[in-house]
Parts: C-alpha cells; structure tokens; sequence
C-alpha cells in the first residue's frame, strides 16, 4: 500500500516544476514569455514566476531555497553571492537598457554635481551611475543619491520633480525622457561597449549539480524565447504586457527595442567581475565574488548539444 | 426649631431660608439631598453641622459656598444672595486641596496671586500665615512633602490669608488619625478665638462637634432637613471628660442613633434593590 | 449659578421628588435630546471640514494630484474594479485589490500574531516568575531584546520566513512578546499581597497560590497591555504589507504611492482609520468582558 | 517561614534595634551584595544566550545567512569604514553609513516631530475644551481621523513634503497630533474637581482656571500619553526611512536587506534596540522631572 | 502582666513567648515593630488587642497567622510552633479579601477549593454558611456588587466554611461606617457565640474592644510591648450607655491617651528630620 501511494505520488505529477523569481523589467522578457507561452512544457517541466517587488527579494528567494533559479540583475547577484548564498550564474537573459535620464537643464554629468540622483539601490542601473560619475572624476559624495522600490515609484519621482536626475529602464526611461523633455546622458553602451549583460539568469548549486540537465533544459528554453522575441516583437510584447508589464503596449514595443534578450553573454564574464570592484568601492560588497560566481560550462554544453538553438538567434558572444 | 428671618438682618452672616437641593434633575438617578433647611449663622459664631453620613452636609456646606445654586430656596451671605464663590467665603475639604504643583507658600498666596497682588507682597503676608500655623520652616516645600494635618494647616493659611471673614470647613480632619485630629481641633480653635471668624464646620463625628461648636445644628438621615439645634455653652478649652460633655453626647448619640438606624434600615433596602454599592 | 428668586408659596411646599416613571419619562427625554444633539454636531462638524476640502479643491487651492478632495478618492472605489467584491483569500492581481481580501490578509496577521505572542508571553513570563533561576536566565536578554522596534525585524522576518503570512505575523510576535513576557512578570510582582495571604491562609501551596491567584489576578492586566500594543502591532504589520508582503491593506497605499495614484491612497488610508478603529473598539468590548469584575472605576 | 529554636537567655534581653551607622553599614554591604548578584545574572544571561546562538551557528544549524553569529555581525562594524566617525549632518553615500549621523537623523525627526504634535495639540485641546463651539465643531473630525496609524501617512507624506527630514517629521506629527488633541480634551475633563474648586472659592475667573488650574494640572498626564506613543513616533520614522526617506537608522536595515547582507541589518536592528531603549528612558527621566510633585506611587 | 507559661499547654490555644519582630532588618528602615511581646489565648476566648496606630498590632497577628516569622521569641498554637499559615488559623483582613474574580460562593468555597474538595460538596457546605451569615440570596454575585459589611460576612463565612478553630481578625470593620459596623459587631457576637471559636481580634477602637473582647490587650506605641491585659466581666449584651462600659471606656481612654501622645510626640519629631510621609 506504501508503495502505491508512494508511486502515485511522484508518477501521478505531470510535471517537475521550477520556481523562479525575477524582477519586473523588459530583461526578464524570456522568462515571461517562455512562461505565457509554456515553452518550457516541451521539455517536459513547468516554469512558474513568482513576482517580487524589491530586486534584493529575487537574491534573497534564491539564497534561501524559496525558488531554484532566479533572473536577477547581475550586480544584486554579486551581493547576495559575496554574502556567501549558493548559486552561480550560468546565462544571460537581458541586455543594455539601462539609461540616465535628466532635466533638461542638465547636459552633462559634470552638471549633476549637488543633484539628486534617484535608481534602484545596488542594482545594475545603480552601478552604471557609479561608473559614469568616475568617468567624469566624481564620486557619490558629488551627488545625492536617492533609492527607491518600483519602477513606477521611481519613474514618478523624476516626474512629479523630486529628483533631477533618473537611472531607469525601458519603458520607462524613454517616458521620463519624453515627459519632461529631458536630456539621455548615457545608455551604458558608450561605457560598457554593446552587448552588456543586465539581467542573468542564475540557479542554486544543488539545481546544478543534482540536475544539470533540468537547468540546460531551462537555458534552452530561453534560447527559444529570446529566437521567437528577436523575430516578433510584436507578438512577445502583445503576450507579455498587462500581467508582467503594467503600462501599455507602445511602450514596451519601445522598450524592447532598446533592452534585447541575450542569453549568450560567455565573452561577458569579466565584465562582471569589474562591476564587482565598482560595488566594491560603494562599499555594496566587502569582498569580490570568487571564479565560481560565473559558471559557463552549462551554457557551452547546450551551444554544443544544441546548435541549431544558438545559430539562428541575433545576440552572441563572441569568443 | 426654624428661626425667624428677614428680621434684624445686619445681626446674622448668612442666613439659608427653605433651602431644597435636588441632585441629577430629570435623570433616573434624581436625589433629594436637602429638603428645606432653615438657619443662619452670626458673625464669630462657631456653628457645626452633624448629621449621618450621605445625609447631604457637603451638599449644603457647597451651596454655603456658593459652587452649587440651590433648588429651591434662598442663601443669604451679609444681605445679598449667594450667586457664585466668593473670596468671602473660604472652603476647606475634606481631602487636602493643596495644589500640588506649588510649594506650600504659593498655595497659601494664591488666593492673592489670583487678585493680581505681586509676589513679593503676597509671600510676604503668606509667610506671616505659614509662621500663624507653625509652618513657616515648611514654606518652600511642597504640598506631598508635608503629613496630613500640617497639609489641612496649609489650607486653613490659604483662607486667613485672604483675609476671609467665613471659613466653611467640611470634615477637615475626617481623614486624620486620632491624634492628629485632636491636635488640629485645638489649634482651630486657637485660631478662630484669635481672628474672630465666622465658622461652619461639617462633621459627624459627635465628640467633634462638641468640643468645638458654639452651636450644633443635626440633620437628619437623607433627606437632610433640620432635626434640632443646640447651643453648647461650656467653656473652653472644653473636657472630653467632663459631666457636662458627657450630657451633650449622650443627647447627640440619642439623636443620631435614632437618625443612624432610619438611614441603615433604608440602606439596607437600597442594597436588596439594587446590589451595587 | 443663577439664583432664581424665592417664591415664598413654593417654597415652603415640601419639594416633592417627582415619581419614578415621571421621573425615568423625563429621563428619557432628556437623553434623546443630547443624543439628537451630538448627532447634529457631527455632521456640522463633518460637513464643514468635507465641504471646506471639496471647496479648496474647487477652487484650485489643493493639489489634487497629491491630496485629491474626498469624492475624487471615493470615486476611486469603481475604478477598482473588484474593489468591493467579497472575495477572500484571493491574493491581488497587478494594481487590483479586492477590498475584503485586504482587510481579511491584514487582520488575520496582526490577530494571529497576538494571540501567539500573548500565549507564548505569558507561559514565558510565569515561568520565569516562578522558576527563579530561568528568569534570571532569560530576562536579561529579553530586556535587551525589547527595544527592538518590531519594525526592524520586518527585513529578518522576511528573509527568515519569506514573503507572506508567515513574516508579518513573525514581526507581530515578536513586538508583542518581549514586552509582554516583561509585563507579565511585572504583574505578577504587583499582584495585591492581600490575595496571596488570603490563599495561603487558607492553606494554598506555592502552585494552588500561582493557578488559583496570580494567574487570574494578571490575566486582565496584561489584556490591557496587550491592547495598549495593539496599535504598534497594527502599525508593524501595515509597514510590513508596504515593505515587502504585498498583499494587505499596506500594500493598497503603496501601490497608490508607486502608481503616483493619489485617490488609492487616500482610499486605502481611509480604509485602514476604519479598520483601525473597529479592531480597537473590538478589542475594548473583549476588554470590557476580560474585566467584568472589575467596576469600570478601577480600569 | 522556619521557626528558630528559642534560647532563653536570648528571648529575654532586649531586642537592640542596632545603632544607625552600623545599621547604614550593613544596608550598604547588603545593597552591594544584591548588585553584584544582580551583574552576575545579567553576565550569565546573556553569555548563555550568545554562547547558544554562537554554539548554534558554529554546528552550522543557523543559516548565518539569514542569522548570522552575533561576532560577524558585530564584525560588520569593521567593513563599514566610517561606520564609527564622528560625523553628524553627512548623508550616507552608496552603502557606507556613518552610525551617528543615522542617528542623529533619526533622532532629530521623531523628536521634532513629538514636540511640534504636542504643542499643537495642547493648543488646539485647550482651545477646544475652551471654546465649546470650537471643540464641538473640531473634535469630530479629529475623532474620526485619529484611528489612521501614521504610518499609513507615509506615502502621503512623501508625495506631499518630498523624501526627507519633512516627510518623517509630518507622519511623526500627524500620528501624535490627533490622539494627543484628544487626551488633551479628557484630561481636562478628568482634571480632580476639588483643585477647580479650591481655585472658584478663591475667586478664580474662568481663564484662572484655565491657566492656573487645568494647564498645570494636565501637563504630567499628557506627557505621559506622549510617552505612551513615543514607541508610535519611533516605529512610524523607522518605517518611513525603510520606505523613502533613505537616510537614518531605519535605512541602514533596508540596505542590509537589499544587499543581502544579514550582517549588516543585524547591526541596524542592535542599533535601533540601543538607540530606542536610551531614547525611552531619557523620556522616563524627562517625565519624572515634570512629575516632580507627584509621588512615584501615584504616576 | 506576663502570664506564667508552659505550665498547662492544654489550657493555651495559642501562646506567644517574647515574641519580637524587626522589619527591614540589616537596611536603613529596620525598625523594630514589636518588642518581646508574651501573652495566650485560652480555647473559645474572645481577645481583642488594642494599641495606638502602627503599634504593630497587625505584625503581631500575621505572625500569629504564619505570614512572617518572629525575630526572636516563639509562638505555639496548640502546643506545636508555627511554620507557616494553616487552615487552622483563617485570617479576616481590613479590606475585604474576597478574590474579585470568583462569586461569593466561590470564594466561601475556596478554602475547600484548595484541599480538593469536590465542586458539589463544597457548594453545598458554602452554601450553608452562606445563610449563616445572611447572604444566601448573594451567592452567585460578585464582590463588587456587595456592600463593605457583606463583603466582610462573606470573608467570615469563608473562614467558618474552612471549619477554623481560630479566626484572627485583623481591624475587619474599620473599613465600615459607623451603622454598618455597630451590625456587624453584633453578628460577630452571634456567631461566635454558636460556633465556640477562638477569635483574636485586633482593632484601635475603645469601644469595639469594649464591646467584644473577654479580655482586652493593651499594646504600647511603636514598637509595640504588653501595656496592660484587662478582663471584661460584662454579661452580654453590652450596653454602650452602662456605667460599667463607661468605668472601662476611662480607664482605656486613660491608658491609650499616654500612649497615643507618645505616639503622637514621637511622629512630629519624625516628621521634622524626615519630611516623606
Ligand atoms: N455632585 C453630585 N451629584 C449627584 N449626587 C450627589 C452629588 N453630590 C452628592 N450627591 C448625593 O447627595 C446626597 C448627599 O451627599 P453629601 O455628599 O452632601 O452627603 P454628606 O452628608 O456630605 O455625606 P458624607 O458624610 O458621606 O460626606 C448623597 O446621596 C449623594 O449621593
Ligand atoms: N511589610 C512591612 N515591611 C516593613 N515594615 C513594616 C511592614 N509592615 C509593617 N511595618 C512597620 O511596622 C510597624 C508596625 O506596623 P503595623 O502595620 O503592624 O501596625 P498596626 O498597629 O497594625 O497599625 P495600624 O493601626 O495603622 O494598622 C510600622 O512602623 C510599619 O511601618
Ligand atoms: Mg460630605
Ligand atoms: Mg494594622
């Protein structure tokens, strides 16, 4: 009798599932669409999203065992991995994207000296701040920088006039831009160069070892949401919009335009691990994240086992 | 047993004619704490009124006061009626009524401080009070500092300092242990020979009322109305000991044990109506 | 203070207490009119302060972006568009909240974690109290732990127990508990020598005295600390709603803040005054009850 | 409770109460005694307790990433490099706090706060139990928006003054405004009788009575409701430096949050476990100072 | 004055042998509350102690009790020293000490409560006693819906309930008012005329002692030893107005009058160095 229930207990589940968390911008785009369209289901699992307001939740679900994987700004990644949680990052999801926004007034970073600066707090647009402010030889104490939780939240701090300056994402960014016929001070790539990885895609080390093949399986899934995004944007941002995006769809059709998917980010590995030294100076992290932080063996088996996924999407590393 | 009023007005400081009061009008709780009481007091006249307790002593000593208007009836004070309080007439409760966020001096000046005299003249003449009841040491101390009978001392400091003509004293050493009881008793009436005040004393202690009164006036159970009014006139100091104290308590414990079992066995009735206390 | 006049036929009449049931007509009467009265003072009072808002708003004297007059965020009930449905237990989608599931979210977090604090408080505090070396043992340290707002466990709570139930009624325990469980033991140094010399008098062991004495001596004094910390309970579990468990009437304001929408949030801050209230009266009618044997004078 | 055999040559000597100064000696070996008795206690508790947690994590039973070993949160201190500089009035940059300056933000918003509420709501109680007109008018209204926790002003707070020192201030002020204009109303009702009395019998005025009689004797109540919701104006800016206002104590937890760094809230949490407790009990002082003339029984 | 002891045990429910008691030993406040105090009491006696207030008189009776332990001496109660309170002695207090949670029947009942007697046996016994005392219509209130004077009978009922051969009657009416406490005095009489307890009652009035006692324990002011120990050979009931009454009221007065103004000398010179009432 043991055993039957038992056998009937795992047998009669339909389908392994995996919990992810993730955040709300246009970088978490494969996940989303991947869920709306149950990708994953060919592979035989189900993926479910677990939406969480604040960037260091999606660290702090993946460091405590509430989900197994987790697309997550890279930097708050770096955070949550110095502090000892256990999870490696093994593909991209999200490129570019993040974008300065500032009053009219304001040309230059040099002119955002004594100004306040409003972004996410640790989050990769909070870093690109930090990294452009040393390009023009300032630091944080030059400006005030101003934290905030959501995305509409930090967008309507720039608009109502409360800040003077905006580190935000698509769509946003472009609303603040066009709202308040603002001035763009840098969308990262003149710093960067193109193809800087936002969003990663991480997952535990007991998912990595004990079930490798169900991570590839994920990691091929979003090779095939990020084919079907770059040939359809229309019908990604149609599929996407109202649940995981709460404004409209000109904006994401907008958006998605200036954030892409990209899972292959391998050539961006030490681009990480520079971030690191940045977070490191804002005293984010005490120490750099070790060799195993970034973890690419997974993403190299699934471009060597699965070719045909990797040949025929836009974004790849070059290595 | 009533007196006859209206007659040589000058000669009596208050007079209360047919004086009713009705407590809680037109509410259930309605009570008929006084029921026309008759009587005046002369000027340095030490009059006590006894009765039994909840009989409505309070009631009538605070519309002597001029705190609480009458029902019905009418209270005269030197020939004009009693419309409100009035420096005049002092009261003294039961409980301490120092204020206790003022050191003793100020609470005996604050009679004065109220009629805008500045401080300097009004310590001056309180300090003259304070040192009138042996409190002068006590001046600057506050009113929790001080035991219960030098706190009533305070209090009768704070009337003489005002310079009031009528002390309305209700219980005053109620809540004073024998003793000290005794001891305040003397010193009253060392001050009240002294400064020739009018005084009304409220007690229901019977001993107390005739070791001080020039005359006793009973009332009896609730309703409080008249019931006699006695003149003592032994000399003083007065022995508790003595035959003649010993005639007068026994006609008041004959009074107010008649007075005392009419209010237990109405008491008692209330209690089997209606249990709370 | 007037002094009326003495009519002398009246006067000398024995002033007759009218009787009973005239009296208790009266009574009656007189107590409807101050009712009608306080009434009538309330809608003045109300009406001014809502038509003095409307009108500022009217004439553009109040940002309405930012504090929007009261028919604007009333209003706001229809444009969420399940706002009043009696749903319950379903979890809010996007920016739609359903009223009642607020409200249900939120209360049963700060009830549940008053009643497992209070629990747990005083078994705590009555062990200590009477096992002497555990309180020296234990009390110190919940002395120090004390202090700790419950709203800086709020970011524990919610890595410890994730986001949901569990966190916010983690931070309503531990609000309650430490200063209750001093409280308790507090109380219980407090309780009326008398009642013990009574009990031990006639013949009460040192565990009779503790059951039969100390306990329901205590129990409505702590009831009224209890509710005495109510409100920090309510408030921990509202900060935490808007911090990270996002369903809850917390989270209704601050997705109003988030949506820079005005009207929710005054909408969700009206809601949680009335909630607010109504578990305050509640708790002082269970108060009430908890303390029937004491007169209300000594409360 | 044990009965010493009697000796006889004892019983019947008289029993010297010994001399004053020997008497005054022994008290003060015997008061030592208790206090060392006491820091021992006090030593063993909390050694036990982190000696536990320590024991606990080193068994790695703990996730230290969710509860870190009391010395690696302590460690904290270290990493975050001006943490313990003396410096007052700079902003916090990235992640580096210095803990005074958090403080004294912190610090400098509650007590604003409270002292702007408390003026306020004197001045509109007293005007209101003055003015009966005025408070029939006023009190309704105030009545009805008292329930609302401050904290549910937050968001408002912020639309409305901005993030920063005027946000916090408000929902301070606006938390302790309300119920403290109620208190004020029935403490005035509740002033003892006889004071109002002693003053009409020598001849106070109406606004004598106001001034010296009601004033005087209300303050000490309503200092002690506003100590009663300190712990309110406490929570209140806490919450509201979690949620916007991103410098102070209440930030430092929410960095730690954010960075994942368990350490680091646990610092803030000590933090705020110090800084609430001393502000308590300066209160507790202040309190004894403007209760000067009553006795500690009666308060 | 000291009585001869250990002679005949048997004779002697309770005998106190220079029995002393400091309060506060070893800290600034030791004071020394009664001073080698010796006296008994016989089977079925009524003793009443009196002494100045703060005599000590109520140390004395809870050590009596078993509440504290003497100092120095020792008590007996029949023949065996006393350890601890016991169901053989039941206590009544000044207040009422009716737990205000429980009805009345509840708290008669309590004491059989504690031994583990079964809820409808005791019920049954309470209620009996109950009616002994007037109060069966009472038994399902609560005390605070009781008057002062029902309180009190209740707290006797309970002791009686119990089946004490000793009940120790610390001030039970002082609490009272004059009428109430007149009925209550009686009832005592009553009931311990039917039952033959043994009662030590404590009080600071004359007249109550007077009134009750067979014999009447003098007890000096603070610290407190054995003044005078006077028999009343009255037959009851007494009549207050008797010249018998009289003759013991005087020599009582006379006594308490020396001890009450030592006291009272004593308190003002306390009152000058330390001014904390
Ligand atoms: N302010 C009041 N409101 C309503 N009823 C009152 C008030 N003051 C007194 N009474 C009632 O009036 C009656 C007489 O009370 P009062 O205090 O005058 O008696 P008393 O003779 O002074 O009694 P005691 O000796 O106990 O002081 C009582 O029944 C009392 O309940
Ligand atoms: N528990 C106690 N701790 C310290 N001192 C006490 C204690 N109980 C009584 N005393 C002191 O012992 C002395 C005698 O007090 P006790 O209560 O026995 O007197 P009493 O004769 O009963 O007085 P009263 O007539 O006022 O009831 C007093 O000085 C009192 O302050
Ligand atoms: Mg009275
Ligand atoms: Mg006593």
């Amino acid at each position: 009798a043991c055993q039957k229930t038992g056998g009937q207990a795992t047998g009669g589940a339909a389908a392994r599932e995996i919990k992810f968390s993730h955040g709300t911008g246009l970088c978490n785009m494969p996940l989303f669409y991947s869920a709306e369209k149950q990708l994953f289901e060919k592979y035989g699992f189900k993926g479910s999203a677990a939406l969480t307001p604040l960037a260091s939740d999606i660290a702090a679900q993946l460091a405590t065992g509430q989900v197994e994987m987790s697309v997550i700004p890279f930097t708050n990644a770096i955070a949550a991995y110095t502090q000892g949680a256990s999870f490696q990052i093994v593909a991209g999801s999200g490129i570019e994207g993040l974008i300065l926004v500032a009053k009219p007034e304001i040309t230059s970073f040099e002119q955002l000296r004594g100004k306040k600066i409003a972004t996410f707090q640790a989050d990769t647009l909070d870093v690109v701040v930090y990294d452009y402010l040393k390009n023009a030889g300032m630091t944080y104490d030059d400006v005030e920088m101003v934290y905030f939780g959501d995305s509409t939240e930090l967008l309507n701090a720039y608009l109502s006039g409360q800040v003077d300056a905006v580190s935000h994402i698509e769509p946003y960014a472009t609303k603040a831009q066009t709202e308040t016929d603002g001035n763009v001070l840098g969308d990262g790539t003149d710093i960067y160069g193109q193809g800087y990885p936002d969003c990663v895609l991480a997952a535990r080390n007991e998912l990595i070892e004990q079930e490798p093949d169900v991570v590839k399986d994920v990691i091929r899934t979003f090779f095939e949401a990020e084919y079907e995004i770059e040939n359809n944007f229309e019908e990604a941002a149609e599929t996407t919009v109202g649940k995981y995006y709460k404004t409209d769809l000109e904006s994401v059709l907008a958006a998605a335009q200036a954030q892409p998917p990209g899972v292959d980010i391998r050539d961006k590995r030490e681009f990480m691990y520079s971030r690191a030294e940045s977070m490191k100076e804002l005293n984010y992290i005490n120490s750099s994240p070790d060799e195993n932080f970034v973890n690419f063996d997974l993403l190299n088996e699934v471009i060597e086992e699965s070719p045909e996924l990797w040949e025929r999407v836009d974004v790849k590393a070059n290595v | 047993m009533v007196e006859d009023h209206g007659t040589n007005l000058i000669m009596h400081t208050i007079i209360c004619q047919n004086v009713s009061k009705v407590w809680g009008l037109d509410t259930p709780e309605e009570v008929l704490a006084i029921d026309r009481v008759s009587f005046s007091v002369e000027p340095g006249e030490f009059l006590v009124i006894i009765g039994p307790s909840g009989c409505g002593k309070s009631t009538l000593l605070s519309m002597i006061a001029g705190l609480e208007p009458p029902t019905a009836g009418k209270i005269l004070h030197d020939g004009e009626p009693i419309a409100g309080p009035s420096p005049q007439r002092s009261m003294i409760f039961q409980q301490s009524s120092l204020l206790p966020w003022m050191s003793v001096i100020d609470n005996v000046a604050f009679g004065l401080e109220l009629k805008g005299v500045n401080r300097k003249a009004r310590h001056q003449r309180a300090e003259h009070f304070l040192k009138e009841v042996g409190l002068r040491s006590f001046a600057h101390r506050y009113p929790h500092q001080l035991s219960g009978g030098m706190q009533q001392r305070a209090c009768i400091a704070r009337a003489l300092c005002l310079g009031t003509d009528v002390l309305l004293m209700d219980e005053p050493f109620a809540a004073l242990d024998v003793q000290t009881r005794y001891q305040m008793q003397k010193f009253l009436l060392d001050i009240w020979q002294a400064a020739g005040k009018t005084v009304v004393f409220v007690t229901h202690h019977i001993d107390e009322a005739i070791f001080l009164a020039d005359r006793v006036i009973i009332l009896t159970a609730r309703p409080g109305r008249l019931l006699e009014s006695v003149t003592i006139d032994m000399a003083r100091p007065r022995d508790v000991m003595s035959s003649e104290f010993e005639r007068h308590r026994n006609l008041f414990v004959e009074h107010m044990r008649s007075e005392v079992v009419r209010a237990f066995e109405e008491q008692e009735l209330v209690e089997m109506m209606d249990t709370r206390v | 203070m007037q002094q009326t006049p003495v009519q002398e036929s009246q006067s000398t009449a024995p002033l007759q207490s009218s009787s009973l049931s005239e009296r208790k007509r009266k009574a009656r009467i007189k107590s409807l009119k101050s009712l009608v009265q306080q009434v009538l003072w309330w809608v003045l009072s109300l009406s001014l302060f809502i038509g003095l808002w409307e009108l500022l708003s009217a004439l553009g004297l109040l940002n309405t972006l930012i504090l929007p007059a009261p028919h604007q965020f009333i209003a706001e009930i229809a444009n969420q568009e399940q706002f009043m449905s009696l749903k319950v237990g379903v979890e809010r989608t996007g920016a739609n909240f359903a009223a009642l599931t607020a409200i249900v979210a939120t209360l049963t977090r700060v009830l549940s974690g008053l009643v497992l604090g209070f629990i747990a408080a005083l078994l705590v505090g009555c062990l200590a109290a009477y096992f002497k070396i555990f309180g020296n043992l234990t009390l110190p340290v919940i002395t120090l732990l004390a202090p700790i707002a419950p709203i800086a466990w709020i970011p524990f709570a919610i890595l410890a127990f994730g986001i949901g139930d569990g966190a916010a009624i983690f931070v309503v325990f531990v609000g309650i508990f430490f200063i209750l469980t001093l409280a308790t033991v507090n109380t219980i140094r407090n309780v009326d020598q008398l009642y013990i010399n009574t009990a031990r008098v006639l013949g009460a062991s040192r565990r009779q005295v503790m059951f039969k004495i100390i306990l329901p001596a205590i129990i409505p004094d702590l009831f009224v600390i209890l509710r005495m910390n109510l409100f920090a309970a309510w408030m921990a579990v509202l900060a935490a709603e808007m911090v990270g468990v996002n369903t809850g009437l917390g989270a209704i304001i601050m997705v109003g803040r988030q949506m820079f929408n005005a009207k929710l949030m005054f909408l969700g801050m009206a809601m949680i005054g009335v909630v607010g209230y109504l578990l305050d009266a509640g708790f002082a009618q269970i108060q009430k009850r908890v303390l029937w044997w004491k007169t209300t004078a000594q409360i």
